[in-house]
């Protein structure tokens, strides 16, 4: 494209008409530019995970499935246990989804995630140690997109936080540096609550949390997660397009404000347990 | 979970490890119509196990050089999530998951009329997010609602079950305990309307007259499922409510 | 396929062709419906392999190798050996077959011949553990089909069975936990000899060992393993196509007969050492 | 080297690691036209951070059916040589390769006429020889001149930089140790003729005011940077002597 | 077996490791038309090194695109099963059977008139089911036989062998433990009308001299199996008994 | 092809130009046929690789890293170290080229090295032992094609060699039979200096060091690798075509000749530190 032209007719003739709804602050789904689409989030729904949650957002249907495995350490974080985020289309999500390993999107998607629980803080990966520089707990959070109308990354990072938030962690004791099950299971403190909104610019306007229709006729989209003290802990521009410098203002402030809405939503929703601020605010 | 074996499978009341009597199913739960992007779709619960299917298609094949001239490609994978079995699946496609999907897809294409759909691809995406036993045959009970669902021409619904072999009985619709510590496992699918049957496969050890058995056994499970099968499509073309899982 | 119809017309042709010859209980090879095509067996013919058969069924010829090393066992099965089955669709054995990583064909052959020899309890795995827990023999079972002329699961199996009843395995000693080659090698018993027959069903009739032009034409085909107590140890479907109910008793004691049949020709052929009886009874 | 962690980034006189000030680039050099085989390439330094680009194309897209009957496909592909990181990059594409392949794909998208070369493809090839931070906004640089090199028509340059905050300070155009120990990475692309964002990323922690701050700071050297691209190009479109590295 | 060095490869007497002369190739059996399915094969057995090739088209080269204008392509795969060598060898392809396939494609590209079949693929594929030495010169002898088993026409058939170093002496058609413990090992291709060759590689060290005297040694080699070539395809004209290995 | 025909009418009119030049002893870059093109090589240019060199010969552009790792030896070869030679193609040194794994003409290139530097001895990989049987260097040769001009194995070659003569290898202390870094490095001693010459050959006629338009149309060619003693350590014969027998000797006695210009032009740009001749000799 050159800067924002597509010009394709029917997107064109789309791209019209989410416009000038846009103008009168209206959108083809009923919903105000500033608002979200409604949101569910079911946890412990998956006996065989140790932590699981579905959430919807929309049309959008997400389902994250965590398991807990005991590894080593990285050598230069001796004392600290490891998370890994994947992500997968699953091609009956979607006709744009493909069957095969993740393409750029998945990678994308698992990388925003994955980001944003990590530079948000999310986790005291301190907490997830067995013997320093042995065995640590690795958490494996593995996100499947089961229905996609538009904005995965939003409902993704929810309900892997949801399923952290549940997660059930197997104790084990150490004995003679080896380690052993005992059968019981921790849950684990969470230590902040990052959030993303996305972001879609057309024109001079901008919405949050575009569904597909609209997705597809954005200028350009970017998600923008923030904590609970209102820091930016995450960016990605995702699609080509440019962002007008002076936009970003209001679309920050928006999206401080949304996610804080989707804070609260997650808060009545999931029996979190939050670390005490103290310890939260070390790193 | 499933760590060890349990003692006995069958108790002295003849009752299995989860209550049911051996000619027994699971709770059963279908619902049609649950993925809105895709052209069909179900979700199919046999207790613990939890499956959605959905179907795309008919489209144009792609790439067109795999198109037939006469018929459509009948596409089919069946996939499962990392964390629906008890060790964390690999991510990619297991050889057990290309296996199943080849039955599966074999199964399908018998009652399909592909014919009507020439150089076109219909694609059968299964996704297991819970595996407690019999995630074959339940994708395969979702896969051909899914196709019905899409209104894909079929010569009849596809129900399946396993039957198996437990602490030397025969029992109907196993869980994954018994599937694992028990003596044999037969995933059995039929188009009941022509009592034929089109999955068939046998991982363990029975006699001539056990199969046989077990056999009228999955018959009597299976015509148990078509029904339920019926009903969720009749609801399906009634309403359309949202699906909790 | 709706049911049975197969559209391509010269399918048809030959489809009628071999359809007419079964009503005469005839086959176009000249062969009875009920009988196999002739099979050969060549033992110990790769020197570099712990074991090796190269197995042809008429047109069909098939080479397997066993490769043993020490390895660790699964832990849920501390005391047992390892065995795992590949098999290669070469394409040099057909127009059908594409170099590359296996695919579901070759991916089901292997499974099947998997299934037959754990589900027929050929192999007393326990007898290839080394060190509890510790140490255990690993056999790579590796099938190749040279030739390929129809049904390429019966001689697989033959060639699996005659590979594994030749095989010489390296004896080992444990020194201080640790194990060391001998130089000398020692015989596997089998503990059961399961074979498997595919039965093909064209119309109310059917045939067993299908050779290629049969294959194409059938309306369904299915591979039945038992043992030699008449137990039914695997069976797989393995092509679209639907398995009329009322025609299973008839195939399933075809199946025991036929195999029992190439069970003799085995036991002819190679020199094979069956476990006592009573041990082979045990699991 | 970089194996463990300073005791501090920035020194009582508010100076750097490597000597700079907070708002201060690192010494940068630009060549362009310096791969013979390609239709435009660049070679772009940010002190230890370097970087090849090169261009193939307009051309016909291959295979066939992935072309667009409206426009260009832009594919791109970011990569670093094995030897260019602290730890052995392995073979192949890491997923962070192929994440940062896409941001900059769709940065280099917003700003080319793809509209002009319908069915065609227009391939850019970013190769890491050295990274010392900021490899994505270098190779982004680098790819716009080698897109310019070989002639096709741009609404603009892409310059870029990445700012971020190292001891609670934001700085600009981050080295390796910067970025490591630092508290947060934000990458940015502009077409500075319209001042807009082509590329943005933020890997840490800003509060608002210090996100606008780091924007304004990198406004400042992608203004800097810019000149020193139309230099390269005056100069590489009024000589051509081999490179140097 | 070959887990250690011989004390000497060539004993007081002249003799090898296998009693063979210097000069002396191992028993060498040759069948042509031995896999019914493919349109021409061959099995090769040069001692312990044991052999399958087979041919298939001229067809139509698939997929589409890759086909040439004015040439068939030849496609060629080496191969060896996972226990043809001393440790298993991994499934898939190697980057020695890459390379392998490689060099013994162009060997058989340069006899034949791929010019005849424009647009079609003719495809030759190499097992090597035991491997004692020599696997590569074995399998292209194979090929070309195979080849012509299969109608291509060639200007010349192709016959090959390696000669080597062995305890300072060269030798010809080396087993594996002489490749192995040896000084060096260099397989050559020739076809044999043209006194041309085909195939050359060298892995070790030689003088020029003892090059040269290589050379004469593998051309006496290569003119004895030239001639069991021939005799094999005139059998295989007369007559067509199956194989026994 | 038959032989050396080769049909396309461009390349033919190419050919015969490249062919008639080549009469008069002259070529299209003004060559004389037995001429290299300029080399270039610079180390040490990349900080983060333990060696590096950047070569150009003519138009070709090669970049080659090695990375020094610690592992475990070969169980064959307890107290030698290990390299590996990986060469990778890049899509922006050639229309030719193709982004992905290495496709033959990678490989290829990296055995060619891989055997001419092991052959030729460069290495003494007892050197590069650190506890027997345990632990010993690993290094890791990548080369990179950046620009293709035609023959990249000459310069891979060289660039490794330099890469090489220039490492600076991480020292060790064995500690209790672990192994920790002391923070000084040490130059590896190279044993012998192995080089190749690419030689090309057009009927009766033979050049050096082809550049790509003489690549495109030569009858074959092939890769000549020879030591300081003029003995012959690697060949590769690498494109179809035949290659007259009688033509071998010139062709051999300029290679040893050619290798040795390359060998002084080495030793006049690389710090090289040879081992002594005594040394050198073992093996």
């Amino acid at each position: 494209m050159f800067l924002t032209s597509k010009k394709d007719l029917t997107a064109r003739i789309m791209r019209d008409k989410i416009y000038n709804l846009l103008l009168q602050d209206k959108r083809i789904d009923g919903r105000h530019p500033k608002s979200l689409r409604s949101i569910t989030i079911q946890t412990d729904l998956i006996a065989k995970a140790d932590g699981s949650a579905l959430v919807t957002m929309g049309g959008t249907k997400i389902l994250t499935g965590i398991k807990v495995e005991v590894g080593s350490p990285f050598s230069d974080r001796p004392d600290e246990g490891i998370f890994t985020v994947n992500a997968e289309l699953l091609p009956l999500a979607s006709t744009s989804f493909e069957p095969g390993p993740p393409d750029e999107r998945g990678v994308e998607l698992a990388r925003v995630v994955d980001r944003s629980l990590r530079e948000g803080k999310a986790l005291d990966l301190k907490k997830l140690c067995l013997v320093e520089g042995e065995k640590v707990y690795v958490l494996f959070i593995d996100i499947y997109v089961l229905d996609y109308d538009g904005n995965y990354f939003d409902p993704a990072l929810i309900s892997a936080l949801a399923a952290l938030a549940t997660l059930k962690i197997p104790k084990y004791e150490v004995v003679n540096g080896e380690v052993k099950k005992t059968g019981e299971t921790f849950r684990l403190e969470l230590t902040s609550l990052p959030f993303t909104v996305m972001m879609g610019i057309l024109g001079e306007k901008f919405l949050v949390d575009p569904q597909i229709e609209e997705e597809k006729v954005l200028d350009v989209s970017l998600i923008i997660g923030t904590d609970e003290k209102g820091n930016i802990v995450s960016i990605q521009k995702n699609t080509s397009g440019p962002i007008p410098v002076n936009l970003l203002d209001t679309i920050l402030d928006t999206a401080v404000e949304k996610t804080e809405e989707i804070r609260k939503k997650f808060l009545q929703e999931v029996p979190v347990k939050l670390a005490a601020e103290g310890e939260a605010a070390e790193k | 979970m499933g760590d060890s074996k349990p003692e006995r499978l069958i108790d002295e009341n003849g009752r299995r490890i989860d209550g049911r009597r051996p000619d027994e199913l699971r709770p059963i739960k279908i619902e049609v119509g649950v993925l809105d992007k895709s052209d069909g779709s179900a979700y199919v619960e046999f207790g613990g196990t939890r499956v959605f299917a959905a179907v795309f298609g008919p489209r144009e094949a792609h790439p067109k050089h795999l198109a037939l001239p006469d018929r459509a490609i009948l596409n089919c994978r069946y996939h499962m999530t990392s964390f629906s079995v008890e060790e964390r699946k690999p991510l990619g496609m297991t050889r057990r998951e290309v296996e199943l999907s080849k039955v599966i897809r074999e199964a399908l294409e018998t009652v399909t009329f592909l014919e009507e759909f020439p150089r076109a691809s219909i694609d059968v995406y299964i996704e297991v997010i819970q595996a407690d036993g019999g995630t074959r045959t339940t994708g395969l009970t979702a896969a051909s609602l899914a196709l019905a669902d899409a209104g894909i021409p079929m010569a009849d619904l596809i129900a399946a079950v396993a039957v198996g072999k437990v602490d030397g009985q025969l029992v109907l619709d196993l869980c994954d305990v018994e599937d694992k510590y028990g003596e044999a496992d037969m995933p059995v699918a039929m188009a009941p309307r022509f009592n034929s049957i089109v999955l068939l496969q046998l991982n363990g050890r029975l006699t001539p007259s056990e199969f046989k058995k077990g056999l009228a056994l999955a018959q009597k499970g299976i015509s148990e499922i078509y029904k339920l099968q019926q009903e969720a499509l009749k609801k399906r073309f009634s309403t359309s409510k949202p699906l909790e899982v």
